[in-house]
């Protein structure tokens, strides 16, 4: 905490409104600096013991045209009293540069009526007319819609303390939110050092000049916005990160040696984060020349004993099929991240989808038992690719583990991890082979077998996508391709019983279970949460292993009157009277013969807490009405 | 191998490998097939080189020649068609000790796996890459490859091929990076070994396009070749495959062509009234990409907290 | 029929034994011309009005060495009175030339106790004591195993006739085919004449010599092997064709003017067929450089209005994954044959497996909807892929049919198609565009639209694998994502609804429904007879659609006490608690949350009608045991 | 265009286009990227030409570049990352009379679409391939792409690209079957539309690669050839790319080059002094893929389905 106390410090001001949370939008065009204003508002915000979930509004194209609606370019920040888990419902405060990049957001549905929207006014005197009457629809449409619209001169109130106030109203904006919520100055001050310091003191004083006006503005002109948010108690230490990054660490952290990538959205940025920081545990990042190549080489590392894992989102995952495959039948272990996009096909290629769980649990040719896990939190981004390369070495397969855009762009704190070298990858082994003991010494117990290793002496064995026998001998006979199938299942078997019964997070019984798996679980439970505090019998329960899935499921099921899954991938709509279900859904009803329903959206976006609670009162009173 | 020393004595190695020790599975090729004589040229050179058979790895695509791994005493990689190299280099990119050999076909190397054939040679990765080609599909039963001549009939161009062949060497020639780039045939053991020698001891990827009979589906396409040695072209330099004085008769044709120059490998390459065999190209200053990915194999798992633990902080709030 | 009397016609010989089909298989060394023997049996015995299913067997090297367990080359005739669907079970006779290649062939369980083998029995005077060992041996197991094994010195008789027994004895043990079977040998000679003519006429005399040598050779030798099998009354004009020529004259009937394939096992030989023949109808094969190039050169040309298709099997369509989302997500026409082979991987590729179901339908990231059709006779492999065209250009998606190694190598006689113009694609359309008429201008009703094509004035528009709009605009906007998978996820529910209830095979009621899908439905509905006629209640249901699927299954499986599916892909074995089952298994679960178990193999095999058999009593008993 | 006649009447065509003809939607790539200058040249030659709109069709893979046909005001296809080529070959494969553009990046067309890449320049269709090279990957935001130069800091490799750039114009002289290859670059619109206009008329595949400027991720990559205009060599041939007396004073540096000369043009395409600009190989009697695949065009239904029937026949009892 900084000693000195500012002239601005908040003890000054009487009373802010004590608030559990809010949800706060900076919106702009592109170049505008809104991300970086949020960014530092997050931080602080988490620094100063919020729970904190920042995501980025990013645009389509690389470099839109000002004021249109496509370039929209801005972040959401929410933070709370306690730990923030997803990006929230609508909008409590919107700052936007231009009246036309809050039409996408409204069509995302980021706002509800009551949000208080403050707008740059400088469009209602732009030479332009069209400018002027866009401006003027646009404040029209605003206030039609039940926003509370404030106008404000921005540009103009930052014209005292910098001669370009397109490019530095960003801190300006950031230091009206320090007024609004309550934020410690000098906190926002150091934060401008971190972040500019780089940049010389000439530019930290700029920015720092800008923040200090930006709070004064509104101390004075904003005098009835005027909040606090309580931090967290006693929190572990964190750390902040995206769930990219998190993938990053985590890879670090299973000591994997080599990430094997070819470039894709929204894949790519974990790798870019790799590219700079993986030198650290002495691992290199290889940009292959393809998808295919990219999981070859990472194939070809892991046969020679290597730790490697390969990162891609859905048309990448397309084309690795069929190394997949060879990878699950010649026992490579790898570890596979899937950053889920909206598809199918090139689809949308930003966009938050949960669309690839069957493609991957089913999409290789032939009889491909693998493991899947999903990620649900962007802590769990970090610890499941440690979980994800044990699986991958002692089942000796591919281990695929899916994420999506949401955690991938998503902010967060996280409870920094205590290391621990038995995460990281064994050192090579080289001592010699067990003489005759068989490449593929299947325990029939367990279908488990030990991995000889180039460099092994008596170790050598040729692996083949081929079916063959433990020796690995091309084969052809009946028995030794049904051998090798049933060992390649059996593992999957062996795991499942090892894992532990998931856990329903509400009563154990009641009417509706809600089950999902990946990034919504924040927002299912928070979803859950409120209904439950106002009597719904509901609860859920969240799965991070897909495949095989936990034994317990259906015990769980059968104590409650209805189950469905909350997914982000498509389903028929519920007027169809033959309906195609959401994903997760199609494989419980295959395991567990439960008639279980869907509730999914493939709008490229995160499911909204209120979103989920609306559909959770829908479904509970169509069992009362059922039952009565 | 075993010189003798000023008081008689040998250093025997602590370990002694014979040719058996490369052996594995019988081969199982077709009688006559031009792959025999590649797989003994292979393992003569690792007896040769007294290669303990733990250290070498044979990788390889899908075809006739991608059965190759199976039938050496070595580790292996009998993979996917088209995608021997980026296994092999993968392999290589943390183990840069293991040797490593690449067979691949005229389908694997210049159909199928041709874009990683480009990014492969751009790699120069250690390893000998031995292109089988034999100007057709072997293993799925003749159909036409890349290399197939204008007008050969396959199953897939019974009225005869349409196009004219893929110059597998002119285009390697033509990528970047390229280190090592070498011509010969099956049918003459002792320029296919001398060839195959020179390649394994290049530092860098070597590229070698042998000429494989495949007596079953393309009995015919070498025939000129082999029917009037005088178009085979032996290219000599000091610098280049040596030349056993054995060829003298067999290949009298011969031209000195120094393996510098570019220029006139390219030129050689594309000659189609005769085939160079021996040492069209050689560079060995270019950037070896395991020099890149092997950094950091050395690090402790404490070093590697202590970095992970940095890379933390940056993150910490 | 020949008018001639022959000095050997059946006429002269006293009552052969009057069967109702039997199954004979000739094994030798790989070039002892076995098969070509073996398919002029099996044509003769067609043209005699004979029902038959031939299948080659087929060594999995190229050039196997002599008297070697996996070099066994030949080929097996099952035929009879009635249609012949499958192989059938155990031979009842085999001819073979050593007695080594019958391991392989033993292991596969060909052959059962009283199966008669005709040996070659030179090898036990051969001068390599090995080899004579061996032949003791394989005798001596060969008696032990319960066959009843006839030594015959048929090179030896040969010598007669040939001075190079080794290549002619094939047309040798055809005669002696003749006399066992009681066949026509005028119509034995026919056939030589049209195999050999080209050969010229001494070829061919000496071929007949063989042939009237090995005839008399059984009659004197072999009076008690002397059988009739009756023709089948009223056959309409047939063709025989194994299930890759059948597929390739469905190609040219379709009027698919370009084949884009790679060269891959199984699949090939139907490319090889149209390569030759394709000129026909004036079409193209197109051999590209990699399985992506094939279908992405189909698309563009299906793009541009053409028909096209691409041929592959389970590692091409791996490699063809994200290409077949872009079809779906573009609305491209495709047809895509995928002639199954084992799996996963490499796996045997020349080998039975149903094992590709899953990834067909699940395989590519996102949803993608596509229709998944299955042939289950070699006449549907003709017939189902001008359905495939047809679907493909209505509902403008790719339409995937499966076949198998199964029909794609199995030899039988079918209903010579009465030819349709209709069949054919219509002619490019290249009349103007409907001005301002969008190019996917989706009825809301049932998501069809109309497609326009280059080179039609005003229909310009440019495909997109991006999310679009219905005038194919990209778009990242939550509505037109969801409408666009609406409209394609539509498509298949339009058609799902114009299907036809599958029938039911047997009783409509019963205590076990058997469902299968693809090649076995010839052994299944031989086996579903069998235990019908000793009074078991079981009935089966075969599916050509698999998505979607036919409506009316639900119904169908009601009226019976257990439902099981029989497959040709891997299921856990029944010893494992929690099985993971066959693949059409899963999908019925899933969608009719019935629990159906499922029988399955993963042989490299077809699955013989008497093994369905078994089962299917080892179930019956077990339900009555339940009951009681 | 017009040509006035004898009688001072001029020949109307039924339809005459305009350049708004050929605009798609508005062009949205960054301010300054060279793509814009590539889209206007192609819209000119397409205008000049009068061709029919639906007649043309622009295909991309994807990327920056591959957003080309969307700003067409033609057919289009905005396909899969590295599989413009093979969609191309299909569209022409039966519909030859088709005008067809292909609009590829350096990652696109040399990275994952290696392989077609080589493939398509073998089968020599007629149409007209524009590599954007841009030296980066611009639509996934700033990773090395294989023809970054060494060195550069990107995404993927933040200390610098690690190894040589590959030369798409001299691997392209590499293979097989190539009949047109050309160089330019997007800031000289004359030389730019020219030396498409010359790809435009080329029978043929012809290979355009364009130094494209990314003033977002690779301002600097081509800063050398910009402020040192004497770097670019501008051939000059009667059968080159026409040179406009306006480029006298931009591009000074000239060299005479036959196209029909290969060896010239590999040399000239090797050269890292300079960049030369315009026409380097052209073969217009190289065969071209589509004269086998239009095979059966013009057959009747009638026709067949006589065929058909004979193809039954052969295997009727
Ligand atoms: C993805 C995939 N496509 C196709 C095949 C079938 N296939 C196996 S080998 C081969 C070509 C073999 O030709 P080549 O590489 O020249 O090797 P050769 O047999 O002539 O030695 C093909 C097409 C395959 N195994 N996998
Ligand atoms: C299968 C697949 N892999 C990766 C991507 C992601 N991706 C889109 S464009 C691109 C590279 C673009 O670079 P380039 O081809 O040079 O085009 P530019 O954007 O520079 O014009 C990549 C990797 C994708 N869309 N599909
Ligand atoms: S088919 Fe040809 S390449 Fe294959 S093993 Fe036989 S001879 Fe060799
Ligand atoms: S990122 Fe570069 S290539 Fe892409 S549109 Fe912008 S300037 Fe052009
Ligand atoms: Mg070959
Ligand atoms: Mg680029």
């Amino acid at each position: 905490m900084n000693e000195q106390a500012s002239p601005f410090s908040p003890a000054q001001h009487a009373g802010p409104t004590v608030i559990p949370e809010h949800t706060v939008e900076i919106v702009s065009d592109s170049g505008e600096g809104a991300q970086k204003a949020g960014q530092i508002f997050g931080a602080m915000s988490a620094k100063m013991g919020n729970g904190v979930w920042t995501v980025e509004i990013i645009p389509a194209e690389i470099k839109p045209p000002a004021r249109s609606k496509a370039g929209a370019s801005g972040i959401r920040i929410r933070f709370g009293e306690k730990q923030i888990t997803n990006m929230g419902d609508e909008a409590d405060l919107v700052l936007a540069f231009n009246e036309q990049v809050l039409y996408g957001r409204i069509a995302n549905g980021a706002y509800r009526p009551g949000t208080v929207i403050l707008l740059e006014n400088k469009w209602a005197s732009h030479p332009d007319d069209t400018v002027k009457a866009q401006y003027a629809a646009g404040l029209a449409e605003l206030n039609k819609r039940g926003f509370v619209v404030r106008e404000m001169a921005l540009e103009q109130a930052c014209l005292a303390h910098t001669s370009n106030p397109r490019v530095g109203k960003n801190m300006f904006v950031l230091g009206m939110l320090c007024w609004i919520y309550d934020r410690d100055l000098a906190r926002a001050r150091a934060e401008i050092n971190g972040v500019f310091g780089r940049k010389g003191s000439a530019v930290v004083a700029r920015n720092v000049e800008l923040l200090e006006g930006g709070y004064q503005f509104a101390r004075s002109t904003l005098t009835d916005l005027h909040y606090h948010v309580p931090p967290r108690p006693n929190l572990p230490p964190q750390v902040v990160t995206n769930g990219n990054e998190a993938i990053g660490l985590g890879v670090m952290g299973a000591g994997i040696e080599l990430v094997s990538m070819y470039p894709i959205t929204p894949a790519t940025s974990a790798s870019h984060y790799l590219a700079r920081e993986i030198e650290r545990i002495g691992g290199v990042v290889h940009q292959a020349e393809d998808e295919i190549a990219a999981i070859g080489f990472a194939v070809g590392a892991s046969y020679a004993g290597k730790t490697a894992c390969t990162i891609t989102s859905g048309p990448g995952m397309a084309l690795k099929t069929e190394f997949m495959g060879l990878a699950v039948m010649s026992e490579v272990p790898l570890v596979m991240v899937l950053v889920q996009r909206g598809g199918p096909s090139t689809g949308l290629p930003t966009k938050v989808e949960q669309g690839d769980l069957l493609s991957a649990i089913y999409g290789t040719p032939g009889d491909a038992p693998k493991i899947v896990l999903a990620a649900a939190t962007i802590e769990e981004c970090f610890h499941l690719v440690i979980t994800a390369r044990q699986l991958a070495e002692t089942f000796r397969t591919l281990v695929i583990l899916l994420t999506d855009a949401n955690l991938a762009t998503g902010v967060s704190p996280w409870d920094r991890p205590t290391l621990q070298a038995e995460w990281m990858a064994p050192p090579l082994d080289q001592a010699p082979w067990k003489k005759g003991l068989a490449p593929y010494a299947w325990d029939p117990a367990t279908g488990l077998s030990p991995r000889p290793i180039p460099g092994q002496r008596d170790g050598m064995y040729v692996l083949t996508g081929l079916a063959h026998t433990e020796r690995s001998k091309v084969a052809y006979d009946p028995e030794s391709n049904e051998l090798g199938c049933q060992m390649r299942s059996l593992k999957l078997e062996t795991l499942r019983q090892g894992l532990a019964k998931p856990v329903v997070h509400g009563d154990p019984t009641g009417d509706l279970l809600v089950v999902g798996w990946g990034s919504t679980l924040g927002a299912i439970e928070e979803a859950v949460d409120r209904v439950r505090a106002k009597g719904g019998k509901v609860s859920s329960v969240h799965l991070r292993f897909l495949s095989p899935m936990a034994p317990g499921l259906d015990e769980i099921m059968a104590g409650f009157r209805q189950v469905m899954t909350v997914e982000i991938n498509y389903s028929d709509p519920h007027t169809m009277a033959h309906r195609r279900l959401a994903q997760l859904a199609q494989l419980l009803r295959m395991e567990h013969l439960v008639d279980v329903d869907s509730y999914s959206q493939v709008q490229g976006q995160p499911l909204s807490p209120g979103k989920i609670e609306a559909e959770l009162w829908k479904r509970l009173k169509a069992l009362s009405e059922e039952a009565a | 191998m075993f010189g003798l020393k000023r008081d008689w004595t040998v250093t025997l190695p602590e370990r002694y490998f014979t040719f058996e020790d490369y052996e594995g599975g019988e081969a199982r090729w077709c009688p006559g097939c031009g792959d025999h004589a590649i797989l003994t040229a292979v393992q003569r050179i690792c007896r040769d080189e007294q290669l303990p058979p733990e250290q070498v790895v044979s990788v390889s695509g899908i075809g006739c020649s991608s059965r190759f791994p199976h039938y050496m005493g070595t580790y292996g990689f009998h993979g996917l068609h088209g995608r021997a190299l980026p296994v092999a280099a993968g392999v290589k990119a943390r183990r840069p000790e293991l040797k490593v050999w690449v067979a691949t076909g005229d389908g694997d190397c210049c159909s199928i796996g041709a874009g990683h054939w480009i990014h492969a040679i751009r790699y120069n990765m250690d390893m000998t890459v031995m292109l089988f080609d034999n100007a057709i599909y072997g293993l799925t039963k003749k159909q036409t490859s890349p290399t197939s001549p204008k007008g050969l009939s396959t199953n897939t161009h019974p009225r005869g091929a349409w196009l004219p062949p893929l110059n597998p060497t002119q285009a390697t020639l033509g990528f970047t990076n390229v280190s090592f780039v070498a011509q010969t045939v099956d049918w003459n053991p002792v320029h296919l070994h001398a060839t195959l020698k020179k390649a394994y001891e290049h530092k860098g990827l070597s590229f070698v396009r042998i000429l494989q009979r495949c007596p079953t589906y393309t009995d015919k396409v070498f025939d000129d070749l082999q029917s009037d040695p005088r178009k085979i072209l032996v290219l000599e330099h000091e610098r280049g495959v040596p030349v056993d004085p054995a060829l003298d008769r067999v290949f009298p044709t011969r031209q000195a062509h120094d393996p510098s120059d570019m220029g006139a490998a390219r030129a050689l390459a594309a000659r189609d009234d005769v085939f160079a065999i021996g040492l069209l190209f050689q560079d060995e200053s270019c950037p070896r990409y395991e020099d890149f990915t092997r950094r950091g194999l050395d690090m402790s798992v404490d070093d590697k907290l202590a970095g992970l633990d940095a890379a933390l902080d940056r993150f910490a709030l």
